[in-house]
């Protein structure tokens, strides 16, 4: 069990790392990260540019701590939204049941009804590439699969004893929903945005590789990987540096909802030793 | 035919500490005779069943012996230990309902130990069907094509023994056969019991918190509280005159003799108390009972372990 | 039996609505495009610049200013007759288009489902049977690094690695069925990564169920135990993610098609979006949605077949 | 006197598309309660005992039939109105392990009456509590720790004591110790007992276990597939069945017994 | 059991640790490094096919006015151009024009057959230029054929005999020979076309040296060797043109010899041709292109009407930096908006002087700062370093007061902004296809000029305006290049637009495979194609 503890240590300070550097870009970053200098492009790692530079001369180290900023927060953001919207929907239809449960469950079948990578990119390529569609496209596509989990939990915790006592108590439909099921539902809710995060992250990466991420003066980690595509076989760190990026933060993200998992599984475990 | 326990102890490390589930337990069971053990929740009873067949959780740690006819169980390797389970000894487990696989038709998970036993795929459809009609079930066929999900608690409890007999087992170990069981559904487990024992002359051993069940079809009773044997005695003797005062306060708790209460709880499993274990809830207790456990006294045909008895 | 048949009857009964709500989603999708078709259409070719009237001519043969109903009813008309309407900037048909990319995508997909299924049981029983031992540790650490890897970057190391280096793999194109190895396993390697771990939890879950004790009681070692007993009912998660992961792929992977160079459907689509051929993006949404739809219904149907509890308790 | 009076009580379960098929669970049951009165309601599983007893508490809604309490039937109450009711009838339930919030400390659990209803002391409503739960036998050690830390035989306690809080007039005990050991049913049931003098509260004992009815309870119903068959004072019942079903429930329990 | 868990996780983290780093420093070293293949390959024979790959298709099909480029060779114009931007008779051998330019006379070649044995004659032009007509905006994905552009007022094209045609138009066409270069003369055997819209209905014929076998639409082309063509034979019998979308796939298919050569626009991005270059087994074949890249900006209400300030940003931007660093050196500054293939073109000085760029800034703006939202369409990403160049001029506007963003747009946003005037700073790229200097200077320096109007420059010089007048009038050609020289002049001072400098397509092939590439300055020709051991 100790390891299993230590892993979850390292990763959370992995992601603390990041939401730090992504914060503190402007204090952190050592040179301006659209400083044009053409004269020493792709350089190798100097005292100036401790990671060396971009194919234009620009300082690799800024420009990774500016694309954190982009794309951690993107990903933390837009699941964010997207638990908010799933999470009050699933919620709504979970604990109403009858045919607005219906109702809401058809809608959810219907969003659910397609891919959910094909659903980013129509969206994005209707309402055209930049943050405000991508946030868009990414909530849009995948509300969906959130609020039928959400729904799932509420359903299974609405059947429980403790429910019906305090309904025989008097106790309301909103300080039932408060006090009784939020809490329960707390620790699945969070395994599941951990394992969105991880893959919103890549999403948001591929969209920028694709074009249709974030627009020319922004730059996230997916753009920088764009962009080196062209000159990583002069000078590899252009390209390896941001995917170390992005591996290393999924991985730290993948790790803590693994953790999470387990002592989700373990609580239920308890009960079953004699 | 003989299954001896001899100083047995099982211990649980989780977490929060280790657990003693069962302590320096010794005993002696005749295949002859339909032996039951008797014991609340947390007695370390289903423990104690389970540990002859080696069939405990990974982070269990088992001391002491058991053996069958002088063949040590506890030293075997998983691979002799298969050998031995199902053949020899088998297992009814508890509440059937969840005991069956549920994505797999009742017929063939009876078939299947027919198979084991190297029997071709129709000789084992006709005895499962036979063994299905001898265990009172009205429309066998119907019976084997159904999914567990479709039987009622008695079916499917009738269905666990019919998986235990197939294997013409010399032991059957029957893990709380009644629990959570009507009144009208638990005389039929005791009547398919009574017939498995005379058609089947097969050593019992009932593990139950039902002490009726235990009265009417055991002839020797074994009663467990904290992973400790309190007493042993033949059923009748037993239920007519309990020695040890945890027997008397158990008989004394039942609805129809009167259900007078016992003082106290049952201890947490963390903080056992020194001496008897009984004590703070006996109503005889002296100041030896709080310093030193009892050994074991034998009288009669059965033992006790109470200093009332020294 | 007839059991089994209404319940897939209800299944197929109750996709219809869901087929008809992705129109209406697709066709929403469609509406709320910005820019307008009819002067991208024109301007192909980039020296040259539309003029007003050219403009408002085609606005007019392609009826973009009807009433929004009407374009619906209109478009719905043509989708039911097999007519997705034709792409706005070269004119083809768009779903001949998209069944003449079909097998490229089918192929990708259909091999990278077999990867997946075959890498997910290989792995999740491994894993699952030698629980906590080494091979365990180390394969979830693997698992996890391998999940952690973007697609792209994962098919420019093969490229680099086995076409370049050791020259064993064409780059790219999509002619002969050995340019679809890389491809298949830049897409299947993230979501085998998931049913493996997926696999393992839940069988290690169902090991602790009750009617493993009795399995064990009748002797069985336990590989036979995972085999026999454990997996029919550990699969349904983990048929289900796939089914949803094939699905998936049915809509191209885009990045993996651009980058091999496989004209499929994911490919057709990034052209479309980057020229903003909206027609063409509801096709495709629509194509996607259908087959995607069609694919999580067989799922249903397995999960169905795997525990009898849904198919007869329903 | 009735307190609490059930006039031709009905519930019809319906399922399957548009209600196609229909499940009569509880049918035409009429019973009355008198005060400190406990009754017993034997039956089966699945012959709707417990469905009589939710409908009882209004936690499931009845399709027809009247349930009279204090005057007023309680399933034609508005909603604000029935507020006030709830405190008075209350429900104790089978399954220990699933009757506290696992989320919630024993000590958060006992305060939530305090929070539904404004109960007298409760501004320094932790001090009532440490008082009120030493008359339930709930060592005070145990209010810190989690539901799932906690024995069965404990967590009905703490029920129990959570729905004395509320002084309540009538409980349902829907088969509160099935699923514990004989010696702990024994002390649930002395408590029980306690409680009834002391308070004067009704009880509904809803269980399966003839032994256990006849030992607890004044007057006696027996009930198959959602119908009351008899119904009269707990020894003329037994000791003469008038219903041949009564009578072959009475021999399966003495089968067990001589 | 404690002891053997944590060996097992640092196996673990080995692994992956192994799994990166071997994919870290390997391709830093070059790939000539590695050991070339061991012998080389045994010498090609007669039907071993050439497998070249471009970035787009070169086969559109019946969609397109052309159904393929001039590049496969599977059809040729009446003229072209020589390596000089001459006019260049190919299926037209000689012609003459009476006095006022209204009426050409063509002698087409003798002897010439279409690949279906069909012979070439006068009856075959007349049908094709029946089909001319048809075309006011013919759809292609490389030019759009606008009839009345390239041949403005034309009457018809009359037989005279089996070997002689007359064009007639209704006004003088002085430079019509430069308007037919390549696709708009292009000729086919009739009766593949729909008489009323000129669009194919099947796979034309024409008299090139290579015949379309299989069209594999988004995969690849295959042509062969048409044995009846009455020029030079083709030298390798099968050529299969791929499609490869991503240019780090195509750079991948060359170093691993999938395909020995690119072609067409965007063949290879400069950094990675650099890298290829560094193994002796490839070179490259540098052709002039007619594409001009410049930087439009909008004068109508900007600060920018004044012409100090363009001339400001014009000498703020070091072209010679841009080319050297990211195209490689290959592309020509310039500041002549008239492409260099033009036979009027004159070498004018192209000057980078930060001072006074500051000066003259200085003088219009004052101390003020002024923003500039610079715009370029996304299908140009592929084709260079375009975004980056942008953010170059970003940082070098930003030293004389002007603050740019720079923006990446698609292409019907694009259209949509332009119209509407939203396009502070437009980067584009514009091709002389037909080298007819008036044609190209109208468009910018005429006050009514299409790009002057659509792109909003908001520049008119009446003097312009009169000399352009002349030349479109004069029949002397003479007349007619001292006119363009004296325009060149004054576009290189007043700067209407700012050219940036003339593209080169920059072909890379695998010279020790195959030859031929760099036998014409100006364009690919594949029937010179050669394998280099042939037997």
């Amino acid at each position: 069990m100790k390891k299993k503890r230590v892993m979850f240590i390292l990763a959370l300070a992995v992601l603390l790392a990041f939401l730090f550097v992504g914060v503190a870009a402007d204090l952190i970053a050592p040179w301006d990260p659209n400083a044009v200098d053409m004269a020493n492009s792709l350089a190798g790692p100097s005292r100036a540019h401790w990671l060396g530079t971009d194919h234009l001369g620009r300082d690799l180290l800024s420009r990774l701590i500016y694309g954190s900023r982009s794309s951690v927060f993107i990903a933390f953001f837009a699941t964010g939204c997207t638990l908010l919207v799933g999470m009050t929907i699933g919620l709504v239809s979970g604990w109403l049941g009858g045919w607005p449960d219906q109702l809401i469950q058809s809608v959810v079948n219907i969003f659910q009804g397609i891919p959910s990578t094909a659903f980013v990119v129509a969206v994005l390529g209707l309402l055209g590439p930049g943050m405000r569609s991508l946030l868009i496209a990414i909530v849009v596509s995948s509300w969906a699969g959130f609020s039928r989990i959400v729904r799932n939990q509420v359903l299974e915790v609405r059947e429980q004893h403790y429910i019906e006592g305090a309904r025989a108590m008097g106790a309301g439909g909103l300080y039932i929903v408060r006090r009784h099921i939020l809490p329960n539902i707390l620790l699945p809710l969070l395994v599941l945005i951990a394992t969105r995060i991880g893959s919103t992250v890549l999403t948001v990466a591929a969209m920028s590789y694709l074009g249709l991420g974030l627009r020319a003066p922004a730059s996230d980690w997916g753009i920088m990987i764009n962009d080196a595509k062209l000159y990583y076989i002069r000078y590899f760190p252009v390209l390896l540096a941001p995917a170390a990026c992005l591996t290393l933060f999924c991985l730290s993200i993948n790790l803590i909802a693994d953790y999470l998992r387990d002592r989700l599984d373990h609580d239920d475990g308890a009960a079953r030793m004699l | 035919m003989e299954l001896c326990i001899q100083d047995l102890c099982v211990n649980f490390s989780t977490p929060s500490g280790t657990i003693p589930a069962v302590n320096h337990v010794s005993l002696t069971v005749s295949s002859q005779q339909v032996t039951g053990i008797i014991g609340e929740t947390g007695s370390g009873k289903s423990v104690l069943g389970l540990s002859i067949l080696g069939l405990l959780q990974s982070n269990a740690a088992v001391s002491g012996r058991i053996l069958l006819d002088g063949r040590e169980l506890t030293g075997l390797s998983q691979r002799e230990l298969c050998a031995v389970r199902g053949r020899e000894i088998a297992l009814v487990a508890q509440n059937p309902a969840t005991s069956l696989n549920p994505g797999v038709r009742v017929g063939r998970q009876i078939e299947e130990v027919f198979r084991l036993a190297g029997e071709s795929r129709a000789e084992s459809r006709k005895h499962t069907l036979e063994l299905l009609e001898q265990l009172a079930f009205s429309q066998p066929e119907r019976v084997a094509r159904a999914y567990p999900f479709e039987l009622s608690g008695g079916m499917c409890q009738r269905a666990l023994t019919a998986i235990a007999v197939a294997a013409r087992p010399r032991w059957i170990i029957a893990d709380e056969p009644t629990k959570g069981l009507d009144a009208v559904v638990r005389n039929q487990v005791y009547d398919t019991f009574r017939m498995v024992r005379e058609h089947y002359h097969v050593g019992f051993l009932v593990i139950t918190h039902d002490l009726l069940l235990a009265r009417k079809f055991c002839d020797r009773i074994v009663v467990m509280y904290c992973g400790r044997v309190l007493e042993t005695n033949t059923a009748r003797e037993l239920f007519e005159h309990p020695r040890h005062p945890y027997t008397r306060g158990l008989i004394a708790s039942l609805p129809h003799l009167g259900m007078k209460p016992m003082a106290g709880f049952a201890p947490a499993f963390t903080d056992q108390p020194a001496g008897c274990v009984f004590h703070p809830r006996c109503p005889h207790a002296r100041e030896i009972c709080r310093r030193e456990a009892p050994g074991t006294v034998y009288c009669g045909e059965g033992s006790v372990c109470c200093h009332g008895f020294d | 039996m007839n059991q089994t048949l209404r319940y897939i009857g209800k299944k197929l009964l109750w996709t219809i609505p869901i087929l008809l709500g992705i129109t209406l989603l697709a066709f929403a999708l469609g509406l709320i495009a910005r820019g307008d078709p009819a002067v991208n259409r024109a301007s192909a070719d980039p020296d040259y610049i539309p003029t007003e009237e050219e403009i408002q001519a085609l606005r007019e043969e392609l009826g973009l200013d009807d009433p929004v109903l009407i374009q619906y009813g209109r478009w719905l008309g043509g989708v039911l007759r097999g007519d997705l309407g034709r792409s706005l900037i070269d004119d083809k048909p768009v779903l001949d288009e998209l069944l003449r990319l079909l097998p490229n995508t089918l192929l990708l997909s259909v091999l990278a489902l077999a990867v997946i299924a075959a890498a997910g049981l290989l792995g999740g029983i491994c894993l699952s049977l030698f629980r906590d031992s080494f091979l365990d540790v180390a394969g979830r650490v693997v698992l996890v690094f391998l999940m952690s890897v973007p697609g792209f970057c994962m098919a420019y190391f093969m490229i680099w690695l086995f076409a370049q280096k050791l020259r064993v793999l064409p780059t790219s194109g999509a002619d002969g069925p050995e340019n679809f190895i890389m491809p298949c396993l830049a897409v299947a390697i993230g979501s085998a990564c998931v049913v493996i771990r997926l696999l393992r939890s839940s069988i290690l879950g169902e090991m602790g169920k009750n009617y493993v004790l009795t399995a064990q009681a009748k002797g069985l070692r336990r590989g036979q135990i995972i085999l026999r007993h454990v997996l029919r009912n550990a699969l349904t998660p983990s048929v289900t993610y796939a089914a949803n992961a094939f699905g998936g792929l049915l809509g191209g992977s885009m990045i993996t098609e651009s980058v091999f160079s496989i004209p499929g459907i994911g490919s057709y689509a990034l052209t479309a979006i980057s020229k903003r051929d909206y027609t063409a993006i509801q096709g495709y949404v629509l194509f996607t949605g259908f087959a995607f739809v069609l694919v999580c219904l067989l799922a249903d149907l397995i999960c169905a077949w795997l525990n009898p509890k849904i198919r007869l308790g329903g | 006197m009735a307190l609490i009076e059930m006039k031709h009580l009905t519930k019809v379960f319906r399922s399957g598309r548009l209600g196609s098929r229909a499940h009569t669970a509880v049918d035409d049951v009429s019973l009355t309660i008198g005060p400190g009165e406990t009754y017993g309601l034997m039956g089966e599983s699945g012959c709707g005992k417990s469905t009589l007893g939710r409908m009882l508490t209004c936690l499931l809604p009845a399709t027809s039939g009247q349930v009279l309490y204090d005057g007023r039937d309680l399933l034609r109450v508005g909603k604000r109105e029935l507020h006030p009711y709830r405190r008075r009838v209350q429900m104790l339930f089978q399954h220990p392990d699933t009757s506290l919030n696992p989320r919630m400390t024993v000590l958060d659990s006992l305060r939530e009456p305090f929070l539904l209803h404004d109960l007298p002391g409760r501004a320094h409503m932790d001090d009532v509590i440490r008082e009120h739960i030493r008359a339930y036998g709930i060592q005070p050690e145990l209010l810190e720790r989690r539901a799932s830390q906690v024995s069965g035989g404990q967590t009905q306690r703490i029920v129990l004591a959570r729905i004395m809080l509320l002084q309540p007039e009538f409980i349902v005990l829907d088969e509160p110790t099935s699923m514990l050991d004989v010696s702990v049913q024994a002390q649930i049931m002395a408590l029980l007992r306690d409680i009834q003098e002391r308070t004067g509260v009704s009880y509904l004992l809803i269980s399966h276990d003839l032994d256990l009815i006849r030992r607890s309870s004044h007057r006696i119903g027996i009930m198959r597939d959602g119908k009351l068959l008899e119904q009269g004072e707990t020894g003329a019942v037994l000791d003469s069945p008038t219903h041949p079903y009564t009578r072959s429930l009475i021999n399966s329990f003495a089968y067990m017994r001589d | 059991m404690k002891k053997q868990r944590l060996l097992s996780l640092l196996a673990g983290v080995a692994l992956t640790l192994s799994l990166a780093a071997c994919g870290g420093p390997a391709p830093a070293q070059t790939p000539s490094a590695d050991p070339a293949p061991a012998q080389s390959a045994a010498a090609h024979t007669e039907d071993d096919v050439l497998v070249l790959a471009g970035a787009r298709t070169l086969a559109p099909g019946l969609e397109d006015v052309y159904f393929s480029h001039k590049l496969l060779g599977a059809w040729e114009p009446l003229i072209s151009v020589d390596e000089d931007g001459n006019p260049m008779g190919v299926l037209a051998e000689s012609w003459e024009r009476n006095e006022d330019a209204t009426v050409w006379t063509f002698h087409l070649r003798q002897g010439v057959s279409f690949q279906n044995g069909e012979p070439f004659n006068a009856g075959v032009v007349v049908e094709n230029f029946n089909r001319y007509k048809l075309l006011e905006s013919g759809y292609s994905q490389y030019t759009t054929f606008k009839v009345n552009d390239l041949y403005p007022g034309l009457i018809g094209c009359e037989k005279v005999d089996d070997y002689t045609v007359t064009v007639s138009f209704t006004d003088p066409v002085p430079r019509l020979l430069f308007n037919m270069k390549d696709t708009a003369s292009c000729i086919f055997y009739p009766g593949s076309w729909d008489l009323e819209t000129g669009y194919f209905t099947e796979q034309p014929v024409g008299t090139g040296p290579y015949m379309i076998q299989k069209v594999a639409e988004d995969e690849y082309v295959d042509i062969t060797a048409f044995d009846g063509y009455w020029g030079e034979p083709a030298k390798i019998r099968n050529i299969r043109v791929r499609i490869i979308t991503d240019p780090q796939a195509r750079y991948a298919a060359l170093d691993s010899e999938e395909i020995m050569g690119v072609l067409d626009l965007g063949a290879m991005p400069a950094a990675l041709g650099d890298e290829l270059l560094k193994d002796q087994r490839f070179a490259m074949a540098v052709h002039t292109s007619n594409i001009t890249h410049f930087m439009l900006l909008k004068g109508e209400g900007t600060p920018f009407s004044d012409m100090r300030l363009r001339q400001a940003v014009s000498l703020a931007i070091d072209r010679q930096l841009i080319v050297d660093q990211l195209w490689g050196g290959y592309a020509m500054p310039t500041q002549n908006l008239v492409n260099r293939m033009c036979p009027d073109w004159v070498g004018l000085p192209v000057e980078y002087d930060m001072e006074r760029a500051k000066e003259l800034a200085a003088e219009v703006l004052g101390d003020t700062r002024i923003s500039l939202d610079m715009y370029t369409r996304s299908l140009y990403l592929d084709r260079g370093p375009y975004k980056e160049m942008m953010e170059y001029i970003q940082s070098q506007l930003a030293q004389i007061g002007i603050d740019a963003t720079v923006n990446v747009i698609d292409s019907s946003t694009y259209s949509e902004m332009s119209k509407a005037g939203e396009l502070g700073a437009n980067f584009m790229t514009h091709g002389m296809s037909n080298l007819n200097a008036y044609h190209f200077m109208n468009m910018y320096l005429s006050s009514t000029g299409s790009y002057n109007q659509s792109q909003h420059l908001a520049y008119n010089n009446p003097h312009a305006d009169e000399l352009l007048k002349e030349m479109s009038t004069t029949l002397d050609d003479a007349r007619f290049h001292e006119l363009a020289v004296e325009l060149q002049e004054i576009a290189n001072t007043e700067l209407p637009v700012i050219p940036l400098f003339y593209d080169t397509s920059n072909l890379i092939y695998n010279q020790a495979q195959i030859t031929g590439y760099d036998t014409y300055r100006d364009h690919l020709d594949l029937s010179r194609l050669a394998w280099v051991d042939a037997q």
